[in-house]
């Protein structure tokens, strides 16, 4: 198959199972993550045509399809306005699983993951480890066939949606930092685990806090050996990863500037498209996301070619998350004072009010201070060109 | 210049921020916050009784007869404890516009109830896809026997939900060779007929309105200002307000760069404070010089609107420009240097940072003064100091 | 999309590089500025052995058939090394617009000579006042009997004092709506009566000249392009040029980069190499950034160059404009970080700053160019890849 | 006298004592330092009037002007396009001698430096030590009644236009690398010491290497005690100084833009200043030199009333020199081609021929290209950023 005729093929599938509720809630996207029910919903659908994992090896469910087939994939959906799927499973969890996991945790887990069936939640940032993840202190003392966890761990997103959490915790004192890590499974159910929200500064819960109270896991539960964790972890946070792929977002924001310059008025009563100075604006940015999209395709092509691009892809990363930012704030400027009004009912989909203001602006506050987090989740900034300068500079 | 503080001027601030300090904390802040009002009547009240509300008016009005100066004295504390009260919307603009140019029967019925923090007044500027340009007016007010009859509606109105009254502006001539030309300002009255109101909550933890002005009818004494040129009176304001959010900035930035020093001190990770990384130390620095400059400026642009200065306007647009580009910078990097708990509600670094987007954005993005700064420089050099 | 090189690209790359670096060291080319001549003669010698100079013209002209990416291929080298000789000026201009427009009499007298590197060439299009903007053009060029006679002076022509022939812009009808009309090119031989020249060294090490044209009397042979229309056959070249330059910036800002890194490991401050301290490097990995980004616009701009892309000018347009700005960030702190020998005639860095400075401004600045990336993006949306 | 009335004075004794080739010398300056000959000419006469060292306490020779009166001489010097006086004898090491140097040192040296007969240059930075000035090497001996200095000093100014050097040399290598350093006066006709000049990149020589191959001293050319010679030098490096002030500077590098730019074309025919995008950045950086401007007189203010303003002096420091290359940078995009011409020749006071394309861009690459080194010599921006953060933020 071409990819013209994979690409259409996409495009007729989408337009025939994206509802108006979900292309809505992917529409009303302010961060990285779409309302959940809607986001579960379209899930399902994936999950029905069997699309849900194409990144997955296709005996465990995965579609099989070409690296460039994955990427028409990706580019359709984010076009399509369909809601991001959950990654924490699918993304995160599953490829660890199917490399480190056993025949039975593969066996019971990766099935119940594709459904939909279990929501998995991540649980490696503890309040006082964040950048410095390899100083967390959440401890797992053995007892007999068990685990016994106390600790807490933060920055957990959508655990209030999820029913299970795989967490890094610390078995060993010993040795280096990295040393006493392992990885383990957690049923959210269990006795003794507690999950708190933490409202964002938009006023939604996003992110949790996660308490372990002798919370007891069987040792079963365990992937990878007992103090291998942080290479388990490590696995999928791998420097060689050329995951980030920001061009369709950028698009997307470009396509949102563009709709809002050509319908508010600036200052001296032409359209904002019309303003040079704004113009000169948009095109700095522009100009750079193109310079990235080019730069995703090299590392696109190395891929395809069988190398990788390390390097590019950290700088991806960091310039991804920096340029949509840029865009956030252009679209700041343009909204103004629409901006300002708070109408969370109205990001919801399926809401049959009235929006207030331009509905060109109802998302615009909210991303743009959404959007800050983007420099600092993941490896913030300064980590990331930490990771530049010594494994690319060899500084 | 440069502005020696009057005794007067010192003791405003010291106080200001003396009792800020004590009874503003940032938990009863976020309380306020979550109330339907959205912020603290007896907050407002004692600001009354301090004798804020009335500082910057007439001593004919019944004020302090203070100026742009002892607006940005107080502003700037405010800006630092993040207050939530409608000091800029009810005092700086309605009282300003009020104090300049109702008609006396208005100013008499309602400008002591303002200073007193008895009515709450909202200016009600913008319209719908033009909030950028204020010159954009399509509501309008026909002439009627016995005055005006406004229709239209108003976007965005702050403390609208709050407000005794409106100041209005609507369209009652053509469009002149300056846009602001044919425009009027009036003052309305919240109960007056016609006039219906959409209540919001705006992401800086403050309210606001839609506004709707079907048939409105209202007396001749309701025109503010010279009838067809309400920009005459209300430049002025607009220009004082900046300078209001302007010191405000200023006072949020300074609370989150000491924040941000206190918790990167504090914070540690990979065995040290993360204050002992350069980039994270020059970034700081690099706080601190926006922040002084910003002050700079702030502080020649109050006092030269106060002496009436050839060039205070370009200073406004300066300034204004100024606060665009370093509230930017120290408030998303305040946040980065938190890291995770700067994008939370609960702690306060997020909200100086919601409040700074706000004000960076409000009364023209920063591009709009830099024009206005390039059009006003051509037209004089600023003067020697 | 995106590109495969071929095995012959790759050769040529991998054989520039080496012939360069073993053949054109730093203290040799600062051996050659120094000289009246301002490049060296038997490089440029070689360089036409080796088949450089033909890689771009058509096999037809006796060239190689080389396009957009056969020109970025040896100028990222050529600005590796910083190289002297005109390839642009003589090659990619002067060659390009001869091949491209020159009457049939011409070509054959000369194309050859270029690309033998017998003879040289410079392109006079600038005038005083108005280097941004290659259309105003005062120069005259009157229609005579047997051809064109030509008044003006032509500024900052590079390449002027080594060049055996120029070409020169003239006006020769109107100005038309479109600021390009009425323009002509026209094919000078330097011996031609009338045509003299003010030499002079530029900054960059270079050569370049005044170029005073009375009464200089052409044959219609000496007519490049379309008559009033020479912007149509220039647009491209001018296209292939900028590429060129970009290439050479890219190349240039590898140099640097890789120089400063290896400098800041060696260079020892406060007991510690200077690499060890945080800001320096994060400086250095935004070099980096940008370098890698502005060399992903220049390999997707040639590759759209020669696949005849829709949006290939859209490309040129980005693609300046950054280097406009990686130029000048990388430039400015690879000077920074090396501290005073960056300052110094001594050390290469200085000079790749000087040529990189050059480049920036030169075919436009980079705000033209964000301005041309606009207009051009409303008219067309970049191609799926 | 009133502050108006000083300054009328000013002006009429500029007008009537610069003569046009000592202005020309002004004019043309591309870096801090003018033609030295037409510099002395002006030092020359300024000495005569008794103006040469306004900063100078009455008694040594200074004029016994307020502080206000200092900046207003100051401003008029710039304004008229008067020469910058060579700084190294009259700015740093006359202060220091002052107080300092012994009964003798100041008979003998104060007169020289206010006549011009001395010229004196600054032997600090050494090839291993820029930054890091403590670790310097150059050494001196002591035998007898001499010192033997053996070394080298590097990015000393006017160095071949100099007659007298002070150093800083070490004496001592115990303890703190700051301790065993003295100050000490040298002849440059002493034997052994010979110039080296440092071609600059925009082929001029303004910076010098001197080495010290067995030069001998006299001891009593030291200044301050031996091993206390970095708390002479420092004196004057203080945190407390207010001595920058860039806002003429800024203002003349303005005046040359807004000429620049009404009469040179732009892009699609225009006038530059007419160009929305160009003028937008002009008053980006107008912007920031405003504030500065207030900073500066902020400054003023605080050492008017006995204070002083440590913190904003280094401010100062990194912003002026910054926002001096931005302006830097707006020229060169006007003059463009224009700017690349190199004609050193026309950029010597008194040159007659006729130079190259619009004289508004004579001197736009050479100070371009000079002023790189602003945010490099006197602490670099790095250094002035860490003194910032260590001293006023307390970091």
């Amino acid at each position: 198959m071409t990819d013209n005729v994979f690409r259409s093929d996409v495009r007729a599938f989408l337009a025939e199972s994206l509802t108006p509720d979900i292309k809505r809630a992917g529409e009303l996207m302010t961060s990285v993550f779409a309302d959940f029910d809607a986001t579960m919903e379209w899930h399902r659908i994936l999950y029905a045509k069997g699309w849900v994992a194409p990144d997955w090896p296709e005996e465990y469910g995965g579609t099989g399809w070409t690296l460039s087939q994955r990427y028409i994939f990706q580019e359709e959906c984010k076009l399509a306005n369909a809601p991001a799927l959950f990654a924490m499973g699918l993304q995160m969890l599953g490829p660890m699983l199917i490399r480190y996991g056993t025949a039975e945790q593969k066996k019971y887990y990766l099935p119940r993951m594709l459904s939909g069936e279990d929501v998995w939640c991540q649980g490696y940032s503890e309040p006082g480890a964040g950048s410095d993840l390899a100083s967390l202190i959440t401890a797992a003392v053995r007892d007999g066939d068990d685990y016994i966890i106390n600790g807490s761990k933060i920055w957990t997103s959508y655990a209030q949606h999820s029913n299970k959490i795989f967490c890094l915790v610390r078995t060993a004192k010993e040795g280096k930092p990295q040393a006493g890590i392992s990885f383990i499974l957690v049923d959210m159910d269990t006795k003794g685990l507690s999950v708190e929200p933490i409202v964002g500064l938009d006023g939604t819960v996003e992110q949790c806090q996660v308490y372990f109270d002798d919370v007891r896991v069987p040792a079963a539960n365990l992937v990878g050996a007992e103090n291998q964790g942080w290479d388990v972890a490590k696995s999928l946070l791998e420097f060689e990863r050329g995951g980030h792929n920001f061009t369709i977002d950028h698009k997307k924001q470009m396509a949102k500037i563009d709709h809002q310059a050509s319908t508010q008025r600036s200052a001296g009563g032409g359209l904002w498209k019309d303003n040079p100075v704004f113009a000169a604006k948009v095109a700095d940015v522009a100009v750079d996301a193109l310079a990235l999209e080019f730069t995703e395709l090299r590392v696109k092509g190395a891929f395809e070619a069988g190398g990788n691009a390390g390097a590019l892809s950290s700088l991806i990363k960091v310039m991804g998350t920096e340029i949509g930012q840029r865009f956030n704030e252009l679209s700041l400027e343009i909204m103004a004072e629409h901006a300002f009004v708070k109408q969370l009912d109205a990001l919801v989909p399926g809401f049959e009010g009235d929006a207030i203001g331009p509905s060109c602006g109802l998302t615009t506050m909210a991303e743009y201070i959404n959007n800050r987090a983007a420099t600092i989740y993941g490896g913030s900034a300064e980590i990331q060109r930490d990771i530049i300068a010594k494994r690319v500079l060899h500084l | 210049m440069f502005i020696e503080y009057s005794e007067e001027q010192n003791m405003l601030r010291d106080s200001a921020e003396r009792y800020l300090r004590d009874n503003y904390s940032f938990e009863s802040r976020q309380a306020a916050v979550k109330q339907a009002r959205g912020f603290d009547a007896d907050q407002w009240q004692t600001f009354a009784e301090l004798g804020w509300l009335a500082m910057t008016f007439k001593e004919e009005s019944d004020g302090f007869g203070g100026g742009a100066l002892e607006t940005m004295i107080l502003c700037e504390q405010f800006g630092k404890y993040l207050v939530l009260e409608p000091y800029l919307e009810s005092v700086v603009l309605v009282g300003g516009l009020v104090e300049a140019g109702a008609q006396p029967e208005i100013k008499q019925q309602y400008l002591s109830g303002l200073i007193a923090g008895e009515r709450q007044g909202a200016f009600a500027y913008l319209e719908e896809g033009a909030v950028a340009d204020p010159t954009f007016v399509q509501t309008t007010a026909e002439s009627s026997a016995d005055g005006f009859v406004l229709n239209g509606k108003k976007t965005v109105v702050l403390n609208g939900p709050e407000a005794d009254c409106f100041i209005v502006s609507a369209r009652t001539g053509a469009v002149g060779q300056d846009s602001s030309q044919g425009i009027s300002l009036f003052f309305i009255h919240k109960d007056t007929p016609g006039l219906s109101l959409t209540q919001y909550k705006t992401y800086d933890g403050r309210s606001a309105s839609e506004l709707q002005l079907e048939n409105v009818a209202v007396s001749d004494q309701a025109l503010v200002g010279e009838l067809h040129n309400g920009f005459a009176t209300a430049t002025p304001v607009f220009s004082r307000a900046m300078v209001a959010v302007c010191a405000e900035a200023v006072g949020a930035m300074d609370a989150l760069l000491a924040a941000t020093v206190d918790y990167t001190k504090q914070r540690k990770q990979f065995g040290q404070s993360i204050s002992g990384f350069q980039v994270l130390r020059h970034r700081m620095v690099d706080m601190f010089m926006e922040i002084e400059l910003t002050r700079s400026l702030l502080m020649a642009t109050a006092w030269k609107l106060d002496n009436h200065a050839a060039d205070a306007e370009l200073c406004v647009a300066a300034l204004k420009a100024k606060v665009g580009k370093a509230g930017r910078y120290v408030s998303h990097n305040a946040v980065q240097l938190h890291g995770g708990i700067g994008t939370t509600d609960e702690f306060s670094v997020g909200h100086y940072f919601k409040r700074l987007a706000v004000i960076g954005v409000m009364f023209g993005s920063r591009d709009s003064h830099l024009s206005r700064y390039s059009q006003l420089s051509t037209q004089l050099s600023v003067e020697p100091s």
